[in-house]
């Protein structure tokens, strides 16, 4: 065990610190999920991109700097720290460029990550349908297999919901069902499809905070060529499985978000001095532990990743899921406790609270990653 | 001994309710959200709610809290968008009791519904609905004051309700605002009418969450046949169930202050406050996890609900700040025959 | 709404407690899960019977006073408000007696309650076997129908496990399965059966705290009257499930015992003073509330009954269960919370937490409680 | 940067691991609840484990924190009924770091096991397994003085673990009792070793309680099959997951004195001890529940683990406690750079 940073690590982050302190100004305070914000946002990923910070653990060749998880960790803790906004570029670099990473082909990376990186082209997720929430395998959109003109491809049709900040990205990833006589988890292909396309439609969904990023998406008849596939057809569930276990439950949420919220709620607590209540203290103080914690267990998988040949985190990740989604509910609640009768007002804290409400249900809710935890980590058998 | 309602006082509720269906559906609040007028005050005043804690001779019901507990928990349940609970629990009473020119004067108008008052008595200075009201109860020094809105400066404030909107008022104390009733049992009185309604929007949270949970299926089978989904809605009645009570116990211990000394009051409604604020709070956060991504969407109504418990439960302390309270007054009783 | 009390209410609680202050004191330690302490405790049930105090609530013929659930609720209040013992009789008092009240013959009600009541005889209950815990319906001991001598009866094999007190009871009450054709819930018998018989056998368990009043009774063959079946034959599953839901899901465990533990909680807070935590002290704020709320839940029911002409508690009853049980382990948590280190030594304290774990288990597990309230109060589907 | 074990350290925790099972099972705790002596303190002793803290020159394997973490949460899932944290990880190194005539006389016959040190370092003056020491470390005035047991009177008091007896200890301190070492790194070091223990015991009644819910079935199946169980126990083992590397952190912090501040140290110290107290009680309160009834028998094993998980989280400073020592830390610190 060795918890130093090495001279060039130690370099990374002041390096990191510095243009985030020059740069990140005045993209502080923009939100992804508004109009005017998203676009902005695009300028700050060229920004990112060009000081090559935008996806700093890819290889060099698509705009990265083949970065180690460590450094990746260091990065994710300073671009918190410096209170950077969320990004537009998200869903794109810690959904789709893993899968591209393990399943795609040189000529997707080549033509997709760049752009992804640089802002240029901004990736909506499409794994929610209306019937197919918790229930991956329920997922009802269809793709129909083409040959036209010569060109071989699929035509989309039905529905895909809650796609973030659907309703300004570019283009979108997720699974459609290729073989509908196939049984629920066979038969779906992964694919990529083009927003602005013919067969397309686009329509904004607000959300609780009134904003309007997230989107419903409807198909009919859009054409996605055959280039757009990632693995093979019929096979998209095994691929984003794989992903799903993969690196990607590390990376989805790095702690050095957590940690940088925990440090506000630490502040907030020390600025309200004698008007906070002793119970509350206990509150802060366990948020605060909460999110150390995640970082050390998060420094612990590293390790084993690092080490091993394998990088999987298997059901592993489901410990992590539900550990920065019930902490990141811990911070706010607490936050909110501090400011007492004043959490009647609209806040960042609200609306850090009202986004950090949703954590325990995408991505897998909790329920079935405490399933996955009960059957997969303790071998118990299913109900 | 007898910890029920009288059939009259359940009768009354029922009816407040029915009404409220009718009148107070969830588009009802998403107008006051857009800023558009209700009418649902007016068939509120027409009912006698609104003036309902008003003497019979200023034109209102002469009742108290008893009554009035059971009718804010369905303005509760309709996430009525009027500042109830201010006019008709808070300043109606204390004007009753203070008496003088200012409650001959305003007691008619707000006993008809003609005027709304609303009241300003957290530790933060939050008004709510005042935009709608004529007349402020706040608080100076200890003291209360009734001021005319229009002798004060109102500040909008970001609510995080806009079903409950929130206004700074500015405005100065002078010797006739003064009004001769109790800070402290204005502030009560608030804290009450607010654990009503908190216990109200937990029973309809909880109900959107079930029938929801009926139909909406996952894995083949209605999700509210999985054993996690059924604990947790069963936690959350749990809390509704407990809570209940011990609201209705505030409201006796205020509305017959002959059988409870001033500190036992603010005891009990300390109590009702914590456990009404949990359980609403706790209906939210379950009625949210269940619904999914489906409770985000602007157009599903479970968010007014979910905010305006939150807007209450933050409202007239918090529950931390109530257990507070009780700890403070167990560190201070005499002996244990509470 | 009215809640005071009425002058004979008044009057009755005077008599309870000066009754109780008098007489309580050489009984106050008795522990009925030992042999000397069970002996002790039944002269504790003789001087309660004399005073009129052991059964208040049952009719004056069988030693009671006719007494309200009011009453009741006062006369617990003062029982654990003197710190009194818990009673040798209390499973006979609070489950079988309501059982014979509602489903007993006359003759089995005047032979049986006086003798309970006095503590002459001592009821077990043999509620669980070692495949039936949660799952009553899976009983297996046997009661075989047999005339022997002109004398209808039934002979008793296989094994109850459990038995509070089993080890020093006379008698003991529980389901025996009479027709092994007939399906799960069907086919049970209601016995009651005398433990010096012969072809009865009880082996003392040692639980946690060390003592030896659980037992095991192992039945090969003992003897079983047919007056000493409690409603029809075969029929036993109604009758145990309709006195479950009736008066005795609130009489189980009375308000009054917690409000007297939580009253001394609140005294162990303020003799430690400063030594304690502020977050300590909000779980005993919680704590004390939680009893509160118990009585006034309490309060509310008993009104109910008291209105209407059924008195079931029905469902509801689970909510009680729940709240209880997890209220005891809230006191105690707390207890132990403000005693910090010293919390490493035996104490009251401890020896009540280890009792209240019991709590979520007996009686129908908190698990069980919660399917109940999900299903039948609020309708949802079975798994 | 490498948040990993050795694997020499690992092959160690294995082979203690290997030797408790053995020599370590319910039979040797139980038989220490009854006061008979055990065999495996000289077991441990033969395989260094005793000595692993102790310097090469006076016998030890001179070994540090972060071996010694591992080999501790073994002796927590034996359930070892020895002071082993007292021995190896307070007293040997604090005589160790004290050097002088005490270190010099009883540092080797501590290192080879002949013979037993503990210490009394908590809140309460609370010494364990002092009827099985020679030597007694004590904190006097905010010193800490190591006298022979010899010279103490010793009382003793109802533990509620039997295997983990306690005593109350009189002594004089003298001029040659005092030891030149730190009192707050030896409470550190004592409430790192019982959390490792802590952890030991969580995962042993998780896994107990994993294999009881397989193999018992209650309405025709499986109780692990139903998910208020299954989720009862992910929620035990998503405690003791993240408790293990705040423990493991905790560790390196008193191991590399040179990479950490006091205060630091003691920060960590104190969120690996709430963690670990947490995990344990809560890894106890699952597997009792699940158990059901047969978890409360003396006969089967359950309780011994359960009882060392309370006494354990109690001592040193129970959750609260450390908790509140972050929480000093947290408003005291002079920036966000923690």
């Amino acid at each position: 065990m060795d918890l130093t940073y090495s001279a060039p690590e130690a370099a990374f982050r002041a390096e990191a610190r510095a243009w985030l302190d020059a740069n990140v100004g005045p993209f502080r305070d923009a939100s992804s999920n508004t109009a005017d914000g998203f676009a902005k946002l695009r300028e700050w990923d060229r920004l990112l991109f060009d000081a090559r910070l935008s996806a700093v653990s890819w290889p060099e060749e698509y705009g990265g700097r083949g970065a180690s998880l460590w450094e990746w960790l260091i990065f994710e803790e300073e671009y918190w720290a410096a209170a950077a906004p969320q990004r537009n570029s998200q869903n794109g670099i810690f959904l789709l460029a893993p899968t591209l990473f393990e399943f795609g082909t040189n000529e997707q990376r080549g033509r997709i990550l760049p752009k992804m990186a640089s802002g240029e082209e901004v990736w909506a997720q499409g794994w929610s349908e209306p019937n197919a929430g918790s229930d991956l395998a329920g997922l009802r959109s269809r793709a129909e297999r083409v040959v036209e003109d010569g060109r071989g491809g699929w035509r989309l049709f039905g529905q895909k919901t809650w796609c973030s900040r659907g309703a300004f990205c570019d283009r979108l990833f997720g699974l459609f069902r290729s073989d509908p006589t196939a049984e629920r988890h066979r038969g779906l292909t992964y694919l990529m499809v083009d927003l602005r396309a013919e067969g397309v439609e686009v329509r904004p969904v607000q959300v609780l905070d009134g904003e309007e990023g997230f989107a419903e998406v409807f198909f009919d008849g859009a054409f996605v060529p055959d280039q757009d596939v990632i693995g093979e057809p019929n096979d998209g569930w095994a691929v984003a499985m794989a992903t799903a276990s993969s690196e990607r439950g590390l990376t989805l949420r790095s702690p050095g978000r957590f940690l940088a919220t925990a440090d506000r709620l630490v502040e907030l607590w020390r600025a309200r001095g004698d008007r906070s209540d002793p119970a509350v203290a206990d509150s802060v103080v366990r948020a605060w532990m909460d999110a150390q914690a995640y970082q050390l267990f998060t420094q612990q998988a590293v390790s084993v990743l690092m080490a091993g040949e394998d990088k999987k985190m298997g059901a592993e990740a489901s410990l992590n899921k539900v550990w920065w989604s019930e902490l990141d509910l811990s911070i706010h609640e607490a936050a909110l406790g501090l400011l007492g009768d004043e959490a009647q007002l609209d806040s960042d804290w609200l609306r850090g609270f009202e986004f950090a409400l949703a954590g325990p249900i995408y991505a897998g809710t909790n329920e079935i990653q405490r399933n996955v935890i009960a059957q997969r980590l303790l071998g118990l058998p299913r109900g | 001994m007898n910890f029920a309602f009288t059939e009259d006082q359940m009768a009354f509720r029922d009816a407040v309710r029915t009404l409220l269906e009718k009148e107070c559906p969830p588009e009802v609040v998403r107008a006051r959200w857009e800023g558009k007028p209700t009418e649902v005050w007016a068939s509120l005043s027409d009912m006698g709610v609104v003036g309902m804690t008003a003497p019979e001779d200023a034109g209102g019901l002469g009742m108290d809290e008893l009554d009035l507990v059971l009718v804010l928990e369905e303005c509760g349940r309709a996430a009525l968008p009027e500042p109830i609970v201010e006019h008709a629990a808070v300043v109606i009473p204390a004007l009753r009791e203070g008496g003088g020119k200012t409650a001959q004067r305003w007691l008619p108008m707000l006993a008809a519904g003609e005027a709304v008052a609303t009241a300003g008595l957290g530790e933060a200075p939050l008004v709510p609905d005042a935009d709608r009201a004529a007349l402020l109860l706040d608080d100076h020094d200890g003291c209360l004051h009734a001021v005319e809105m229009s002798a004060c400066e109102l500040t909008p404030l970001d609510s995080i309700d806009r079903g409950r909107p929130l206004f700074a008022a500015a405005w100065y104390a002078e010797k006739d605002t003064k009004v001769e009733a109790d800070f402290e049992l204005a502030f009560d009185r608030a804290a009450l009418g607010a654990s009503a309604q908190l216990l109200g929007l937990a029973d309809r949270m909880i109900s959107m969450t079930v029938e929801h949970s009926k139909e909406r299926e996952q894995f083949g089978r209605a999700i509210g046949s999985f054993q996690a989904v059924q604990h947790r809605l069963a936690d959350a009645l749990l809390r509704l169930e407990f809570a209940r009570p011990v609201v209705y116990r505030a409201a006796y211990a205020v509305a017959r202050p002959g059988e409870c000394a001033p500190a036992d009051r603010s005891l009990r409604v300390s109590m009702a406050k914590a456990y009404a604020g949990d359980a609403a709070t706790d209906a939210a956060r379950a009625a949210l996890q269940i619904h999914g991504a489906i409770g985000y969407s602007w157009e599903f109504d479970l968010h007014l609900f979910m905010k305006r418990a939150w807007s209450l439960a933050a409202a007239y302390g918090d529950g931390s700040f109530h257990r507070r309270r009780v700890g403070d007054w167990l560190q201070q009783r005499e002996d244990s025959d509470a």
